[in-house]
């Protein structure tokens, strides 16, 4: 065990810091709003041009060629440095994985580098109105037609799905296999021919999420994803990527409980009383975004010893949403009876967020379901 | 001894259950989100009519001479139909400060022609409706005053539950005195009802959401036939179960000041409140949680609930500061 | 609604009151021991002989034909007051409203006084090594042989079973039937011929548990309670007492959390710091006790019309054990680290005979799934 | 920066794994409740001949040389094993106190022939094992000193866990100055060793449990196959995933003061310890539960670790207090 940073990570961390600092547009428009969505865009295209957009992917592809150490330093200052969020969260997080281990090279080559520039904003298009947790009851049939694909059906909860260039989605190639037979992993462009979308309100009232109608929508079969039929077993790498390291990394939690400990200062500053309670939650989330960040660097030792994340993804995705709730529900009750106001309420807009976390991904019921029957070895019936 | 409601109280209450869900359906409560006002056209006036406005006003001056015990379950209804309009504040605070103060301003309380809110130290710095109502009930000093529409000035803001139109209010002009009126008993009523207004907020959030689980299949199953979803759901339920029976011994307490001293009716008051806090904030996590994704969205009606649920947990003490209130009566 | 106290329920307080001061005989050995269990069978031979052993039964049967109010108030007397606990409270709470539903006038006449005088202290004989929360798997056979039934089998966790003079039993009348059918409720006298008993240890070492084995042991005919296959309909009216008001009144929960806030005023007397998150959890503890006495007033008002419990005894099952847990270990971490010292230490007594509450008379689990399945109507599959 | 153990660490772990297996199985620890001393016959010396009770003492004394990293997952399989010797007051507190102090004592401390125990301010009023101890590592207003067995009296209490043999102690004769041991940084090793302790405590609860319920069937099905059980071993697998690299990380802390000052190192520590306190807390509440009535015999296993767990869960500081000296050095 050696928990100092070498120094090449202590430069790292302040090269990254230092360009944060000197490139943060402050607070931009929300990315749910069609102007924001473009500001967002334009943020992206900075960090490109800085070289901090994708810091964990090749030199070639408009990475930086980072380790899984220097990846997380530099999450820890891209969230502490409160620069905007990050738009392209689904693509680079969720999809560049898939692509990396599945992808074609021209597929590669002309994904990878539109991602990272921000040229191509994505959204996820799995769910359906009856495949939520049950992602393989999807029904969305597309036949083989020549050279493209036919696509008939529905898509639902698309985050960033309203505004996003394009789609990756699984559909149904086979519709006389079932459940997890059948499926292909393909990419939309969002002006397909036959396919309309309608943007859906998300708690806040923003269109987070969208609708997808599939009417005749017609697709190039060079946009499957790995080998048509193949679209679960491509789709589950992703799902560990959704659930592990990439999705939540603890810079993001790190990030909100300093602002966490910084108001309960602030407000023992104006002499308003925190009391054991408070005080004892407070710590208690600064606590466990330390336990989440060490965890993660044990995982971290592991994976560049050439482990893999399978179903003990599912322990972080539980303890980091369950984290992030009750850490703005802590903040709020630090509020007291002004909580409900929304104006200038960063933490009533990060509680309604986080309030989705148990929900997507995977319920948080679903995934202790996995770490008792895959961590564990319980009886599936 | 008899922990029961009478059948007029039960009457009462299925009468108006039924104004409100005619009046008031889930449409109703979402225009008030958009509309000019966040009124419910029709609402106040029905209910001013039906007598809801005067239940605590004595019969000599006109009201029903009902107590505390009938009312809350009136806000109860208000709570589960998610009622917009400033009623607690008007029926159960306002209403009776002015009988109290032998103000002759309760004729037109009762009659609906003037509209209150009130402004308590209770409340915290909004207060509802402010802008749309034509007077409130104001603590100002320690004391109860009456203050009409020109002679305050308010200051908006954006509650999460948009039809709960807050504002800071100034009183900038001539307030009647309602000496005679307790500010202390003011904000106990105003707990009180609150807590009423969250179980009924609990309850819709509980019928709503084994609705949605018994419907909503996954894995070839409904979703209520999973362990976990009907765990979080008896835990709701259990949380309704030993609160509601709190509130309505706090009304009793309220509403039997020859037998409650102020202290004990604070506590009283306070177990209500704390316990009804908790059960909304565990109804509405749980409902949330087993909707899943479309729990999630701004068209479905489910967030109007649990954005209420967020809101009336906090509004009027949060359960924490209530059982501070308690830990003081029991000297410990 | 009527909260005041008539002048009549008042003088029965104080009536009560007044006759348990006089007559409390202090600390007394454990009931699961075996001296502890003559002296508290001599405790019950007291309360009978001055009319406070049965309250609510017919005088006739040596009580004193209480309302419901009644007993409740006097429940709460009973408790705090600090006399010791009940030896006979399987019989009296658990098989005495069966016997009277279902006994014969002979058997009336025979169980219920000694049961109320202490001559006969009962245990229950349910569970079984593999019927546990799972009742219906009950597989101890007894066959008809003339006027006597054979039994043969084992039954386990018999609280008090160790010393009692009597058991209840449920056990399979006809092996051929399965689940819910063929049993039968038997009334076994511990010197009935071919039984064995063997105490277990408790979680605290006492034996407050039997295992009971029966070979060929044969019981008289006229000890069924109810009819020969109806054991299963018998014994749920018991179990309805067992989960409901019967089993757990609110005295008792009303008489501990007096005893934690009078715990925390003597610490801070003491110059003990109680900080605001004990302080918390002891008053909510305390609001929770009065949330358990008001709803049980509200149930009693709706039983003393002629309403029924059913699956809702589920609701106050859940609550007062989770109470009973709670306020003990609140208790527990007040004493901070003397908690784990046994000597004088009668919450840490309380919290390990607590632990058992979620787990007897039906797993708080499965108290959930009725909760969901018979009293919110979820779907059971 | 590297969060994993050496090949040697893990060796190590595993030889000592090995020994408590063989030496100290349950019955061995079921022994230690009713016998004279509470020892497990033979097991010391085991273990000061494979050099664990030396594993903190420098080279150049006859120890081992290794640090605290090294130490924690020894002292988390004495939790799994429940070995009731004070092997971490021994071997975490009063062998590295006596090579800080210089002191002659080391000798005999790691060879075995002095077995030690600690009395520190932070450890409550009850020290372990005092009655069969050769001698103490005793904080005595601030400062450390060692005690031979003739030099303190006791008077015993009786621990729920009856394999921990309390003890009050009152120093009465002569002890060694240990000048150069630091009575904070002893605490926060203790504090520490608790804290692996109760992860390896929890573990055992957490594996003794699953195997249960994949064992025990009820209404035709593995108990273990209910979603609510599931969900509670979930949750304890949860907070051991969670806590124990807390552990680990505040035992690099102790390990390295020249980059961690006091303030920070008891702030690792108390992480560690809180939440290891929390985590198995949780273990014994579900494994408990899980288990349903045989858990609750005194002569089924289970019970040897649910009393070593709520025992350790509050010494040395439960999970709040500590949780309230991470705020001090938060300064919140």
């Amino acid at each position: 065990m050696d928990l100092e940073l070498a120094s090449r990570y202590i430069d790292f961390r302040e090269e990254c810091r230092s360009w944060l600092q000197a490139n943060n547009p402050g607070q931009i428009a929300s990315m749910d709003t069609p102007e924001g969505f473009e500001v967002h865009r334009e943020w992206e295209r900075v960090l490109f041009d800085g070289g901090w957009s994708v810091p964990g992917w090749p030199t070639a592809c408009g990475g930086r060629d980072c380790d899984l150490i220097e990846w997380l330093i530099y999450e820890e200052e891209y969230w502490l440095s409160g620069v905007p969020g990050r738009v392209s969260a689904n693509g680079v997080n969720l999809l560049a994985p898939t692509i990396f281990n599945f992808g074609t090279q021209e597929q590669q080559d002309y994904f990878l580098p539109k991602m990272a520039s921000g040229e191509h904003i994505w959204a996820q298009g799995w769910s359906e109105p009856e495949a939520g947790s049950d992602l393989a009851a999807i029904k969305t049939k597309a036949i083989r037609d020549g050279d493209h694909y036919v696509l008939n059906g529905q898509k639902t909860w698309c985050s960033r799905g309203a505004f996003a260039d394009w789609i990756f989605c699984i559909v149904r190639t086979d519709p006389e296999a079932e459940r997890h037979a059948g499926l292909t992993y393909l990419l939309v462009p969002a002006d397909a021919p036959g396919m309309e979308r309608r943007p859906i309100g998300r708690l806040d009232g923003e269109p987070g999420f969208a609708e997808l109608f599939f009417d005749n929508c017609r697709v190039s079969v060079d946009n499957v994803l790995g080998e048509e039929g193949q679209g679960w077993a491509v789709a589950m790498a992703a799902a560990g990527s959704e659930r592990g390291l990439n999705l939540r990394s603890p810079g993001r939690f790190m990030a909100a409980v300093e602002r966490l400990t910084a108001l309960v200062r602030a407000m023992k500053e104006q002499d308003h009383d925190v009391d054991a309670r408070l005080r004892d939650e407070v710590t208690d989330a600064w606590i466990k975004a330390q336990a989440y960040r060490w965890q993660t660097y044990q995982l971290a030792a592991g994976l560049m010893e050439g482990a893999e994340i399978g179903s003990e993804a599912s322990l972080g995705k539980v303890f980091w949403s369950e984290l992030d709730l009750e850490l703005h529900a802590t903040a709020l009750r630090l509020l007291g009876d002004t909580g409900e106001v929304v104006d200038d309420n960063d933490w009533l807009d990060g509680y309604v967020f986080a309030l989705s976390g148990p929900i997507y991904a995977g319920t948080n019921e679903i995934q202790r379901n996995i770490i008792a029957e895959r961590v564990l070895g319980l009886p599936r019936r | 001894m008899k922990f029961a409601f009478t059948d007029e109280q039960d009457m009462f209450r299925d009468t108006v259950r039924d104004l409100f869900a005619d009046l008031c359906p889930p449409e109703a409560v979402r225009a008030s989100w958009d509309n000019e006002d966040g009124r419910v056209p029709g609402l106040w006036d029905a209910l001013a009519e039906m007598g809801v406005l005067a239940v605590l006003a004595p019969e000599d001056a006109g009201g029903l001479g009902m107590d505390e015990v009938g009312l809350v379950r009136i806000l109860e209804e208000a709570g589960y139909a998610g009622v917009p309009e400033p009623l607690m504040e008007h029926a159960a605070v306002a209403v009776p400060a002015l009988a109290e103060a032998g103000s002759e301003l309760i004729e037109a309380a009762i009659g609906g022609a003037t509209r209150y809110s009130v402004a308590l130290s209770g409340g915290g710095p909004n207060v509802l409706a402010a802008a749309s109502v034509d007077a409130l009930v104001a603590e100002d000093d320690g004391a109860l005053v009456a203050v009409p529409a020109d002679a305050f000035t308010v200051t908006g803001a954006e509650s999460i539950d948009q039809s709960r139109r807050l504002a800071r209010v100034e009183l900038t002009g001539e307030c009647a005195d309602l000496g005679g009126a307790d500010a202390a008993l003011a904000n106990d009523r105003a707990a009180l009802g609150t807590a009423a207004q969250c179980i009924g907020v609990a309850r819709r959030l509980l019928d709503a959401t084994v609705e949605y689980v018994g419907e909503r299949h996954q894995f070839g199953k409904p979703v209520g036939s999973y362990q976990a979803v009907k765990h979080h759901l008896a835990n709701v339920r259990i949380g309704i179960e030993f609160s509601a029976p709190l509130v309505y011994r706090a009304a009793w307490s309220v509403a039997h000041p020859e037998t409650h001293d102020p202290v004990t009716r604070g506590r009283d008051v306070s177990m209500a409140k704390s316990t009804a806090s908790d059960a909304v904030d565990e109804a509405c996590r749980a409902a949330l949680q087993c909707h899943g994704a479309i729990g999630y969205t701004f068209e479905y009606d489910l967030q109007l609930w649990l954005k209420r649920g967020w809101a009336l947990a906090a509004t009027y003490g949060d359960a924490r500061g209530h059982r501070d209130r308690v830990a003081d009566a029991l000297e410990i």
